[in-house]
């Protein structure tokens, strides 16, 4: 049905999209954001000029980095590439997508994560260590329970394949899902978790008690903080691919027909809009909470996971 | 069957026997211990040649003749020597009280009858109860060595249990092999100059012959 | 294959085994040259080890083939055999020594002569044992072998015994490994065919009741479960695999756990007539809880070889997962799914052999440089053993479970078994799989916590100490082994269809059924293990897209934009006064743990008063278990022998009145 | 013939040194007869190898496969312990603990000992195995209390009371036992001698001989230091000199189990009920357990293993007791390795202990860096004793464990605890001593390891390859033990 230069090309026309129009989400949730704070806000394209300004800048390197520090970036940057494109954001069945399967999503984004903090370790500062060992924290709760959602989707589905969760959750019968919901909550958690949103951390605020992505970045600059600004960027849109793909799915390309693009193209603009709108309304009613209660809040995440496999033993099989 | 006169004699003379070891049980002074212990012996010499007589067992007669050197007269004149040497001849006190001893003493009696009516029934000596007062009589001198305090009586308690053996031996099998008894009687006597050893290398060691200072070796 | 060669597989296996043991004792005769013994013996035996991995990849392929020696008990020769399982094991084996091997070589380089003369021979029989053991075809031959086993490495492990720490640790191994043996030879006894045949050909043919088998099943475990570190047993482990030299430890991590694996597997699934399903469930929620346990204790160790060793029990705890996850599915006869569980569980093992034999080399070489095992101490050490770091680098994010190294393969293998779990027969059963696999989850997720502890705090950042300012890098034998080994973690993760390929003479042996076939379905490059739109990985293409990603970004920054750089102090907010005593000890690094699980630990601290004038903080954080179990035992232990000791009262009386009592108690009992 | 001469050196042997036991030359005389000894026994073994059972002297004595194998091994130990006690006493005498008379004394008593050992082994006749037996502990007596001290007087006179009373009752027995044969054999010499008790065996007279047997093993029993009969054993192991204490645990008790078990024979052949064996079996497990819990609590390394003496007489006693041919070759076996390397240790104890100046565990520290010799002899033997392969120990263990498993499970628990506790108890102790610190001075006298050495070697051998030869003996002694 498809030839394999057509897949390719749908392929990277798919990555390339999630890679673009990464920031550009960052921006509309911002824009949200000072919206819903009576604020005018500074604009869709605020985050390109903010790459724009890193890149031309000088970068700047702690005597003590060593060359692990200066990679991270790229890696960083890789990974999240190669998420972009494993994730079915226009269209399944792509040749990316036996690559990974959602196990492996998980490792590739807590690849990056050692990377980061291991990075954030090289240089020595207390700053740095803290913000590593926090990110740590909460990784190791946010990753099973992001685990368990996938589980909770693959034992419907029969499945850990992305592609194949899609297809079969787009046209099964049964629309409602129990199990899926609690899935749902507990993926939106770990979303606000992982992308280091309030209330579990606050992206906008260099305050040392509450920071945590931003501890581990200080000693970046100028390129390197580009990539990884804007690899945060594109997990961000991953997530919420990935959200979309389990929770929504409808309207997602099976194939590469590109009879199909365009409708795709329309529901995934659609959907972006309307979630990057609720988060940013989340954020803004929800209160940044204490470092040593996110384990809590994790936890209640990784609990919903479970519950939601059991309620599929449950109710579903 | 009617028993036969030495059956009879030697039954008396079991009785005996048994009667001196309840009396050696009962006992206070070491010196009169002494001479109960060659008045056993003395008994066991006369009903071993009763047997010997009545069964004309030829060997029997070697065997009470050995009797009567050791345990009628050696034994009791190296034993009187000792305590006179180590001066030991006063009171001996025991580690339960005599009646109780006793009383000990009479269910072990009836235990080892008891133990040996089901043999002696099947015994086709004369002398049939023999083994039963044997068995009782090696059983009581146990208990005597148990209860006393002191190293001599113990010893004497010893050598009265190779009595009670003896007299089974004699009594209730017609003897054994001679040889065997020979060799039974050498290391009886060995025995006893080891002992002899013993006391001295106690008493210059103790300065005193109570097994109350010989306590020393234990787990704690 | 071997009509060409005339000789088998079991016959270069016997070979090498002889010829470890040569050298060994060479080794003790040439105390007096000791860089004799670090440039020959050593060498000689990492070639050993290779030939040794080349038969047991050769033996995968072919028949079982059984050999006779004439020594052992009279009626019972010693019977070798090698099937695909030794085979797997002795290509473990050999494989992960022959990096360890090399390393040794430059390791032990400033060893006294006596000292060195004497570990050799010790080296050289514990390799020689952990062959045999995996050789061994009948009961006698593998206890001789498996106590040898513990024995050689017990004197391994003391080879510092001037120091009390190690003795203790040294007592406690052997103590728990003598238990563990008498166990397994109790198991030996029940299945045995009786008047003395102790083959197991016999044994296989002997029938069981159930219940016997499940009493030979728990003899199992318990002995091989005291071997491999299984919760309640572990407490040995992170004692006596730090107090070892670290190529020992190594070694012991490595390899000697495996063969408690494979103690297992051959009495479980080869010796035993029949499987039953709740072995496998206890199998399971011991493994679960071994790996959590371990995977807890290790993040909050501030020693880096106790870290490890607790990672090691996690390991375990992971592989034992595995086996009951196939045991499970094997009871009810679902075969497929058992040999994918027990791939999975294979493979793990092959997988920490390398890993952990890499990071356990790596803290050797650190030791080696610094003379400091406390994580509190070290620090910034990238800078100044790049090979070391790196090297290791390598070593940690495999045992983190991240792809596209090995350490994920087994984890991705392990979850697919749980995930692709149709319903078991018991609903139960059917909870108790999905609740396991988030404990498995759990824990994987807190190793990478672990890992990125201990890399960053023994490498990465400010050296915490004056002194480690003169650490050198490792010498060329300790690069070649860890490069080995690194390169194995790299291959293994890399190349997963063809590994699993290889691995189906093992899981056909052990279940029945094999993986490869489906695996390989799309071809080598995709590992499918049920089919390919249930699930699919292919690492390769994994590294090539991120290398090509990472390459292109590289070059395109640098084309449109510049690639202009300045180094200047760190900015760290700004903050003036940095010292490298702000950076996270391992306490520090561990504390959010210790607080989330504190129920696990045994905990006491002193915190400074603020206004000390010196403040020091001390904390220490202990197995319960030990509190709750062993002290308890030695207890009662105690209190038994003190009752007994009163019997022993001294007076002679009393000894009197005890031969009277039995006598007359015998006499009234024989009537 | 070759019995006379095995007899007849030893007791020769005993009259010469109680005339020349003092003089300088006594050592060497002392192990130059134990040698001929084990000459004579050498070639006796050879003869019954090839030629099978033999009487001699109107039937008085008697060798088979049995009661060979231990003749050869008592020559054995006992020639390298006179090699061992040859610098040993030395040393002692340079101590001062010694003097020539006390010398003398020892020689003789010596050669008189294994004398009354090889009486007992060989002779077929019951009351004489009884008379040797009694003479044995006599002999041993004075030994115990050599040095005088009161200690040692006090465990002398512990272990002369206690296994007199003990033979008593032995004696006991054997007048049973020949009450019960005369009616078969009747009156006479012929009624005690073994191999006419064996060939009627099975018409004896079952109630007499049950009872018979629980004198004869209440009564050896007590020798062989079956608990709870054993607490003579660890005073005199612990206060005799240690060539005694070798002696004792790897000989005397050996013999004294062979009592009991061919009086088992018979007595199994009268019954046809496993009343014997269930006994001994009793009696083996209690011992194995009481022995290894005491072992947990000593301070004085020679006492330490003699209660590991005790522990692994109980487990021989556990396996005749099992009976069948399996567990008997394993407790032929384990009596062979055991009184090897137990007195081996004692070997190396015993030089500890002079270096160290004291028998407490705790004085004793470091020995591998003191005198690595000796350190390594006491740990090897430690090891092997525990029953560590590839040791000797370890096979017999093994065969008696798996067959008890086979056969009677209900008792293995109480094995493996035993076996663990004991573990602990005496590795804990010897691993303090060997390894460690240390301020100990060497000492100036060379120890003679030569007969630790050659022990182990033995002990290695048969735990790896036991000769063909050896393992036909043990399975014809099985065959005739049953």
């Amino acid at each position: 049905m498809m030839t394999p230069y057509s897949g390719i090309l749908f392929q990277l026309l798919q990555s390339l999209l999630v890679v673009l129009a990464a920031p550009l989400l960052l921006g509309w949730v911002n824009q949200c954001r000072a919206w819903l704070s009576n604020r005018s806000g500074a604009g869709l394209l605020q985050p390109y000029r903010g790459l724009r300004k890193l890149l031309h800048k000088d970068a700047v390197l702690a005597e003590t980095a060593s060359p692990l520090f200066r990679a991270t970036p790229y890696v960083l940057f890789g990974c999240m590439w190669l998420a972009a494109g494993v994730v079915p954001v226009l269209a399944t069945d792509l040749p990316y997508a036996p690559a990974a399967d959602v196990i492996a999503l998980v490792g590739i984004f807590a690849l990056a994560r050692v990377f980061l903090a291991l990075a954030a370790m090289d240089i020595g500062t207390s700053f740095g260590t803290l913000g590593a060992r926090r990110e740590m924290l909460v990784a190791f709760l946010a990753e099973p329970a992001l685990l368990m959602v996938f589980f909770t989707a693959s034992l419907i589905s029969h499945s850990t394949s992305l592609s194949t969760i899609v297809e079969t959750l787009a046209h099964s019968q049964a629309v409602i899902y129990p199990s899926l919901a609690f899935a749902a909550l507990a993926f939106v958690m770990v979303l606000l978790a992982e992308n280091a949103r309030i209330p579990v951390d606050n992206p906008a605020t260099h305050l040392e008690l509450t920071m945590i992505h931003e501890a581990m970045i200080l000693e970046y600059s100028a390129r390197h903080l580009a990539l990884i600004e804007w690899a945060s960027s594109i997990k961000l849109l991953t997530y919420f691919a990935i959200g979309i793909a389990l929770f929504l799915p409808w309207g997602i390309v099976e194939g590469n027909n590109w009879a199909g693009l365009p409708l795709a193209l329309g529901a995934l603009l659609l959907k972006l809009t309307v979630a990057g709108a609720g988060l940013a309304l989340l954020e803004t009613v929800s209160a940044k909470m204490r470092i040593f209660r996110a384990p809590e809040f994790l936890g209640t995440a990784f609990l919903l996971g479970v519950l939601g496999m059991l309620t599929h033993f449950l109710l579903e099989s | 069957m009617p028993m036969t006169l030495s059956g009879q004699f030697i039954n008396l003379l079991a009785a005996l026997l048994l009667l001196i070891a309840f009396a050696m049980l009962s006992q206070r002074r070491i010196l009169s211990l002494i001479n109960l212990f060659a008045l056993q012996g003395l008994v066991l010499t006369i009903s071993t040649l009763i047997v010997a007589y009545s069964t004309n067992q030829g060997h029997l007669y070697y065997s009470a003749a050995i009797t009567l050197v050791l345990k009628v007269i050696i034994l009791p004149w190296i034993l009187h020597r000792l305590i006179r040497k180590l001066n030991i001849q006063w009171d001996i006190e025991t580690l339960i009280n005599i009646p109780t001893t006793m009383l000990i003493g009479i269910v072990l009696v009836i235990f080892s009858f008891n133990l040996a009516l089901p043999i002696s029934q099947l015994a086709g000596t004369v002398t049939r109860a023999t083994l039963g007062i044997a068995m009782a009589s090696v059983l009581l001198s146990f208990l005597m060595m148990i209860t006393r305090h002191k190293a001599v009586p113990q010893v004497i308690g010893f050598l009265a249990m190779e009595n009670g053996l003896f007299f089974a031996a004699t009594s209730a099998t017609y003897g054994m092999p001679l040889v065997v008894e020979l060799g039974i009687a050498l290391d009886v006597l060995v025995g006893m100059f080891i002992l002899g050893i013993f006391f001295f290398q106690i008493r210059e060691t103790f300065n005193s012959m109570d097994l109350r200072h010989m306590e020393k070796l234990k787990e704690d | 294959m071997s009509t060409v060669i005339s000789a088998l597989p079991i016959d270069f296996a016997g070979a090498i085994i002889l010829f470890w043991l040569a050298l060994g004792s060479i080794g003790l005769a040439l105390q007096s040259r000791p860089r004799w013994i670090t440039l020959l013996i050593f060498p000689a035996s990492a070639a050993a080890s290779l030939l040794l991995a080349a038969t047991g990849l050769w033996a995968l392929g072919e028949t079982p083939d059984v050999a006779l020696l004439p020594l052992g008990l009279p009626d019972l020769p010693f019977h070798l055999r090698l099937d695909a399982l030794s085979a797997f094991f002795l290509l473990l084996l050999g494989a992960a020594s022959f990096g360890i091997t090399l390393y040794a070589a430059g390791y032990f380089r400033s060893m006294p002569g006596g000292t060195l003369g004497l570990l050799t021979l010790e080296y050289h029989v514990f390799l020689a044992s952990m062959a045999l053991v995996l050789v061994a075809d009948d009961a006698y031959l593998f206890m001789v072998a498996w106590e040898s086993m513990a024995l050689s490495s017990y004197f391994l492990v003391t080879t510092d015994h001037k120091i009390p720490a190690i003795r203790s640790a040294g007592y406690l191994y052997l103590l728990l490994a003598h238990v563990g043996a008498i166990a397994i030879l109790l198991c030996f006894g029940v299945m045995q065919g009786g008047h003395g045949d102790f083959t197991f050909a016999a044994m296989r043919a002997s029938e069981l009741t159930e219940f016997w088998a499940s009493a030979a099943f728990l003899l199992a475990l318990f002995g091989f479960g005291a071997k491999a570190g299984l919760l309640p047993l572990h407490v040995w482990l992170p004692e006596a695999h730090p107090a070892a030299p670290s190529p020992v430890s190594a070694l012991m991590s490595g390899v000697m756990l495996k063969t408690a694996i494979y103690g297992l597997l051959r009495v479980t699934f080869d010796l035993l007539p029949m499987q039953l399903w709740w072995w496998g469930v206890l199998l399971l929620t011991l493994g679960l809880a071994t790996a959590f346990f371990g995977v807890v204790f290790a993040a909050v160790q501030s020693d880096m070889k106790r870290l490890l060793a607790y990672s090691s029990i996690e390991n375990i705890g992971l592989i034992l997962v595995g086996i009951g996850l196939g045991l499970l599915f094997h009871s009810y006869k679902m075969g497929g799914l058992a040999a994918l569980a027990i791939t999975a569980a294979l493979y793990h093992c092959l997988n920490h052999a390398f890993f952990k034999g890499l990071l356990f080399l790596g803290t050797g070489s650190v030791l080696h440089a610094t003379g400091e095992r406390n994580l509190g101490r070290l620090g910034g050490l990238m800078r100044r053993m790049p090979w070391v770091a790196w090297l290791t680098l390598v070593g940690t994010l495999a045992i983190a479970g991240l792809p596209p190294l090995n350490g994920f393969v087994s984890e991705w293998l392990l979850l697919q078994a749980f995930l692709l779990t149709p319903g078991l027969p018991h609903s139960y059963l059917n909870m108790l799989v999905p609740v396991a696999a988030a404990a498995l989850a759990l824990a994987a997720a807190l190793a990478a916590y672990v890992m990125v502890k201990f890399y960053g705090i023994v490498f990465l950042g400010q050296s915490r100490e004056e002194k480690l300012s003169e650490a050198h890098d490792a010498g060329i034998w300790e690069k070649l082994g860890m490069g080995w080994l690194a390169l194995g973690c790299l291959a293994l993760g890399l190349f997963p269809v063809s590994v699993i390929l290889r691995l189906d003479a093992v899981t056909q042996l052990v279940t029945g059924h094999a993986l490869g076939a489906t695996a390989a379905q799309t071809g080598w490059l995709f590992l499918t293990p049920m089919a390919p739109e249930r699930a699919s990985y292919s690492p390769l293409f994994f590294l090539i897209v991120i290398a090509t990603v990472v390459a292109l970004t590289f070059f395109a920054v640098r084309r449109f934009y510049h690639g202009r750089l300045k180094r200047g102090p760190a900015w760290d907010c700004g903050y003036p006064a940095q010292t490298p005593r702000m950076q996270d000890t391992a306490e520090g690094f561990g504390q959010p743990i210790r607080q989330i699980f504190e129920f696990f630990f045994k905990i006491e601290r002193e915190v400074p008063d603020p206004f000390d004038r010196e403040p020091r903080y001390h904390g220490k954080t202990e197995d319960r278990l030990w509190y709750w179990l062993y002290l308890p035992v030695a207890r009662v232990v105690e209190r038994a022998s003190a009752l007994m000791g009163k019997m022993q009262h001294g007076r002679i009386h009393v000894y009197l009145m005890y031969s009277f009592v039995t006598l007359l108690v015998l006499l009234a009992f024989s009537r | 013939m070759e019995i006379l001469w095995l007899l007849g050196i030893p007791l020769i042997g005993a009259a010469a040194l109680a005339l020349l036991g003092s003089r300088r030359f006594a050592p060497e005389l002392n192990a130059a007869l134990s040698g001929a000894t084990f000459v004579s026994a050498a070639v006796l073994t050879a003869r019954i190898v090839e030629g099978g059972p033999l009487t001699a002297f109107h039937e008085q004595f008697f060798v088979d496969s049995f009661n060979v194998f231990l003749v050869a091994l008592t020559a054995f130990v006992a020639f390298t312990t006179t090699l061992f006690s040859r610098p040993y006493m030395r040393i002692e005498q340079h101590h001062g603990k010694l003097t020539p008379a006390m010398l003398r004394l020892y020689h003789s008593m010596y050669q008189l000992f294994t004398f009354t050992m090889l009486l007992a082994l060989t002779t077929n006749n019951m009351g004489i195995l009884w008379v040797a037996m009694e003479a044995a502990t006599l002999t041993t007596v004075l030994l115990v209390s050599l040095y005088r001290t009161p200690a040692s007087l006090e465990a002398a006179w512990k272990y002369f009371i206690l296994c007199g009373v003990g033979i008593a009752q032995a004696l006991f027995g054997t007048i049973l036992l020949y009450f019960a044969a005369e009616k078969v054999l009747g009156a006479g010499g012929t009624a005690l001698l073994w191999t006419h008790l064996n060939a009627v065996k099975g018409s004896l007279e079952p109630t007499v001989l049950s009872l018979a047997f629980v004198f004869l093993l209440v009564g050896y029993g007590t020798k062989v230091g079956l608990a709870p009969l054993h607490n003579w054993l660890p005073d005199a192991h612990a206060e005799g000199p240690t060539p005694i204490s070798a002696v004792l645990s790897g000989l005397l008790l050996n013999v004294a189990l062979y009592a009991v078990v061919r009086n088992k024979v018979l007595v199994d052949g009268a019954l046809e009920s496993h009343f014997a064996g269930n006994l001994m079996m009793g009696f083996g497990l209690l011992s194995v357990v009481m022995a290894a819990f005491f072992l947990s609590r000593q301070k004085d390394v020679k006492r330490l293993f003699a209660y590991s003496s005790i522990e692994h007489m109980g487990l021989i006693t556990f396996a005749f007791g099992m009976g069948g041919p399996v567990a008997t070759f394993a407790a032929l076996l384990h009596m062979t390795v055991h009184s090897l390397t137990k007195s081996a240790i004692f070997f190396a104890v015993g030089h500890a202990t002079q270096k160290a100046g004291s028998q407490l565990i705790e004085n004793i520290r470091g020995l591998i860096t003191t005198s690595p010799t000796v350190g390594w002899g006491l740990m090897l033997g430690s090891l092997a004793i525990l029953g560590m392969p590839p040791f000797g120990v370890f096979a017999s263990e093994f065969l008696i464990l798996t067959t008890a498993m086979h056969e009677q499970p209900w008792a293995t628990p109480f094995l493996l605890i035993a076996l663990g506790v004991a573990f602990a108890a005496v590795f804990g102790r010897v691993q303090t001593m060997v390894f460690g610190e240390t301020t100990l001075p060497r000492l100036p006298h060379a120890p003679a390891l030569l007969p630790v050495f050659a022990h182990l070697a033995l002990v290695l051998l048969l735990g790896l390859y036991i000769p063909p030869y050896l393992a036909d003996w043990y399975r014809q002694a099985a065959a005739l033990i049953g």
